[in-house]
């Protein structure tokens, strides 16, 4: 017997919990080739403003010791494109989809949620923790009441449809924040964005990237985005899509038994593009092994 | 297009420069001059992200891809150090092609490992039957690569090395402007980035207008998703970030903006 | 002509600027059979309480990608014993110490320092945020009030020896507790302590720690510490003691050219026990390599 | 006390077992039976920390140390496939050895893998013309290591195998409790701390007071800095953690609490 894949994430019903992290997938549509999207869980869209953004200056990626930098800068083609080019090509393919939004006030946060919203998603997760931009992105997640405020724009526009928010962990405590999302209205949370890093080039003398600072992400940050989502599981009860540093089923299966309902392949695309895909199958065969016929039995198991 | 490939042949060429067969036909079969791979250099996690190589020819029949490659860093260490028989990851073939007219004549300009997926192109471009003047630059006489190769394919060759060991010395931009740019359909070029731009200028200065570079900038998924290769190019409505993976490697010379 | 490795740090002159990291080079001696410690720039001890502590039930290790986690809980024999059974046998060794103060009160971590100033160190560092105990520690880390009482306390009673706060950078905005630290008498502080982390046993289901969470340290957090190395640098501009993942003498560099003072190793003392000696030498070779004569040229050069 | 040491045997001795041999001869004449190393087990920085191995025994001519080991995860895989001839950093030899009085009559309890610091153990007992009963558990007769070395070395030699594969069939324990503890001037033991637990509380009901037992526990710096490897022993004052790495590893039975 194939062990039951299927979860409940906030509502959402999902084929199994393997979804992608917002940037690392691009719009799916590139992984197309390689990865079936109507076979994952959901695919986690880019992080869309309303209007185009051209990015950051070059180079934008840096390798670290199991991790990397980025420094992309929030890229994209604004949401009217993504909604009019790309959404009907992931219906096409029977993908479900996470549209990820972000902005520099509250009310472009809106603006985007309610686009895709109307344009037809089937949920919404709000980045207020992008380390990259100035405006916006982190310092809404730096603060409590900002990310109040921006949940609760988001969660007006969306209708029934989940809300997830995207919380970093550097600067703030992530369960205050993590707290008011929840009373704010937020479905879920998703856990974790990348942490701030800096690499040098010492032969040149300056930092590597051309935006000086960027995200960290890989399996670097692996045990501090368990640590996050251990804690918000068991201090705020929140439904978690878990993410940093996943390249296995057997990494997917650690934040699963933290307390992630659903977890993100991010970085991992990266070196294997099939990971995805990949990684279903083997939470089966981990799940069969191991004799257990339900993945949501084993949810926050860990915490027994 | 992810292949583990067995290394064939894992062979220094020159001081820290190693050409590297490996067996993966299906990549062998689809591949055009100017695209590349991406290979995993580790099986741990560290080094983390695969590294781009230009596809430096292929064998059809053998089913081979061979690659030209410089020890810079952690992952081509680790690279040169795995020996035959050995299996490699690859991912590929990416990236945008070298448009190849049908015929015509044509330059190409190389400076130093920027030679790998030159000739390729270059091998396509006399199985067709072109003329090709060749513009070569190394440091010095050992580092120009492929020699044999080369002659064997009868370009017009000319060479410069930065301590004059063998031909011009001197840049090879610096050759090219003391030769003067020969009349062609189609300038290609690949190298460092700082000749790169040197040449962009020249050609602008000489009012030649088809060229073609191929542009390297540190990569992430290699395959348009995550917009980390990012270089800056013209466009009518004003300066865009394009992607070095799929709407390059090779770009047209004219839009890249040189910063 | 062997480069100048010679440092000034925050008044303290340094023959060069290889420190090691608190709690990971014990109280120096265990190190003494492989480390000549009157070669290194200083030794920085384990962080050391009034009263023995047993520390945190075993397992107190993990390893992560490129990084480790630990969860050892500040385990030390108390100030009493260190001060006559171990600063004698630094002394003989001729080793320049910095004593690291940990401590549940604002009076404890007074006391602690005073003894340590009465027998005679060369700086005292003032760990507060220690992610593994549950009083002090990270509590006095996270809070600015508190992080600046703990500083002022112990400046009060350190005489005119330097005074280091050592921070971490989870859950505070590290500018922020660095500004109220200097503004508290600090001579300089110490970046970064790790960052918290959680590693799963997949097989047993729960966390591989005793303790559950630990700390995160190793190359694994190197960008974290950069970053954190260059804001304070640049924003607040006191001194720093660098640290997080440095395994070589091309790390400590990227830490001193993003404003670095001295650098101190930590878990690369577990992966080469000899490391600290083999940097003063290696820092040696990468000076005369580029032709920087004195080390402290480039200190912060990255900025320029 | 850290080199670089040339592997000179790597032979796989039983399904997931490995008997490694390298080149080291400063830690070949140094080192006492119950000791141990930590090897590096990769060049790159993944996986980071070294891995604690047991000196299984040792060649002073040859300068030889033997180690053997179980493929239990990612450090010891990558351990296993390093070849003849390759290089391992190796540091030690670090930790308590066993007491070795010169002479009488001895227990050695062995559980699966623990059999590698108690051969060297045992040659060091056999060498002192001492008598000595060897209880073995394993799985099953294929884990069963070191046979021929063992027969060789001429102990008294009962084997226990969970399915009974050859010898009694259950627990070394329980083959023990069966057969009775023969009286002996010093029990000792390594193996899962399961079985070491339960040989405790056999041997305390027996008032055997005089046993050591070699301990494991995740380590950092192996030389008793970090206190990374705490282990809970009664003392006087009441329990205290002592440190695996070099308060031991090997431990008075009597002084461990089992948790
Ligand atoms: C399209 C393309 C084709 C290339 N073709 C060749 C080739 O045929 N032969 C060859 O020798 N080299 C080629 N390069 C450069 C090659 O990718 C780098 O030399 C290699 O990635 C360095 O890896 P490293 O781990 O040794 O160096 P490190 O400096 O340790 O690498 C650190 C990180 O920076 C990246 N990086 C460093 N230098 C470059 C670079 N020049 N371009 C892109 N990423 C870089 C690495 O991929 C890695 O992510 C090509 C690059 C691109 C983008
Ligand atoms: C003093 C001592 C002597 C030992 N002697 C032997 C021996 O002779 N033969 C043998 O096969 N094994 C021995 N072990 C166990 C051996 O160290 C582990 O099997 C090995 O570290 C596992 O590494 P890994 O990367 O394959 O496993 P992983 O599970 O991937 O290792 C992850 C981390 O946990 C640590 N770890 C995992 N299991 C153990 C363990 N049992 N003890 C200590 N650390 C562990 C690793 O060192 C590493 O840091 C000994 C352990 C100690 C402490
Ligand atoms: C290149 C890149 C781009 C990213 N872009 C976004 C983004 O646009 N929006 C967002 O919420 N997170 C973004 N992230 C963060 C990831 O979604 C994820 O939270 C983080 O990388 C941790 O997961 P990982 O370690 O598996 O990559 C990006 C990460 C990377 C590496
Ligand atoms: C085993 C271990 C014990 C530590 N104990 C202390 C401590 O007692 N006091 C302290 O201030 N920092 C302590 N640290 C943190 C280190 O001093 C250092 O800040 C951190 O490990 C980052 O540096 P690294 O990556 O080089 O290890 C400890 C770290 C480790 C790994
Ligand atoms: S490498 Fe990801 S878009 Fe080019
Ligand atoms: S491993 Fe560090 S004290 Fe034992």
């Amino acid at each position: 017997m194939r062990p039951i894949l299927e979860v409940n994430l906030a509502g959402l019903k999902l084929k199994n919990p393997v979804l992608t992290a917002s940037g690392t997938f691009g719009f799916g549509v590139e992984y197309a080739p390689l990865v079936d999207l109507g076979t994952i869980g959901a695919v986690v869209l880019k992080s869309v403003t309303l209007l185009p953004r051209q990015g950051n200056p070059p180079p934008r990626i840096a390798e670290t010791p199991a991790g990397m930098l980025n420094s992309i800068g929030l890229e994209n083609p604004g949401v009217e494109v993504v909604v009019r080019d790309i959404l009907p090509k992931l219906k096409e393919r029977r993908a479900r989809v996470i549209a990820s939004v972000a902005g520099e006030t509250v009310e472009e946060y809106g603006k985007v949620a309610e686009r895709f919203v109307a344009a037809g998603v089937d949920g919404i997760e709000v980045n207020i923790s992008c380390p990259n931009v100035r405006r916006g992105g982190l310092a809404f997640g730096c603060d409590t009441d900002t990310a109040a405020a921006v949940t609760a724009e988001v969660r007006r526009v969306a209708g029934n449809l989940p809300v997830f928010v995207k919380l970093g962990v550097l600067g703030v405590d992530v369960v205050t924040v993590a707290g008011a999302v929840a009373s704010a209205g937020a479905s879920g949370v998703s856990l974790i964005n990348t942490l701030p890093g800096l690499a040098v080039d010492i032969r040149q003398r300056r930092p590597v990237l051309g935006n000086i600072t960027g995200g960290l992400s890989g399996p670097a940050i692996k045990p501090v985005a368990l640590w996050a989502v251990w804690r918000i599981y068991k201090e705020v009860g929140l439904p978690v899509i878990g993410m940093g540093g996943i390249m296995s089923a057997n990494d997917a299966l650690e934040f699963i038994l933290c307390g992630a309902t659903a977890v993100a392949v991010g970085t991992g695309n990266f070196v294997n593009p099939r990971l995805t895909t990949e990684m279903i199958d083997g939470l089966s065969w981990a799940l069969a092994a191991e004799g257990i016929s339900d993945i949501k039995e084993i949810i926050g198991a860990a915490h027994k | 297009m992810i292949y583990e490939a067995e290394i064939v042949t894992q062979r220094k060429v020159a001081t820290g420069c190693y050409r590297l067969e490996i067996y993966v036909p299906e990549i062998a079969r689809q591949a055009q001059p100017g695209q590349f791979v991406m290979i995993k250099t580790s099986v741990t996690l560290d080094p983390l992200l695969r590294r781009p190589f230009s596809i430096c020819t292929v064998d059809r029949e053998l089913g081979l891809v061979k690659i030209l490659y410089r020890v810079v860093g952690r992952g081509t260490t680790l690279m040169a150090g795995k020996k035959l028989g050995r299996r490699l990851n690859v991912f590929g073939p990416l990236g945008k092609a070298y448009t190849v007219p049908p015929n015509g004549r044509f330059t190409v300009v190389a400076g130093g490992i920027g030679i790998a997926p030159l000739y390729f192109l270059i091998q396509r471009l006399r199985a067709l039957g072109n003329e090709v003047n060749l513009f070569y630059g190394a440091q010095n006489r050992f580092d120009l690569l492929l020699a044999e190769e080369l002659t064997a394919l009868r370009t017009n060759l000319y060479t410069a090395t930065d301590n004059g060991s063998v031909g011009f010395k001197g840049t090879v931009v610096d050759l090219l402007k003391s030769k003067g740019i020969p009349p062609a359909d189609m300038v290609y070029a690949a190298g460092p980035p700082r000749m790169l731009a040197a040449l962009s200028s020249v050609l602008k200065e000489a009012g030649v207008t088809k060229a073609e570079f191929s542009l390297e900038q540190r990569m992430g998924c290699g395959i348009g998703a995550c917009r980390g290769c990012a270089v800056k190019v013209r466009t009518p409505d004003g300066p865009v970030y394009k992607r070095v993976c799929t709407d390059g490697p090779v770009f047209n010379a004219e839009e890249v903006i040189w910063e």
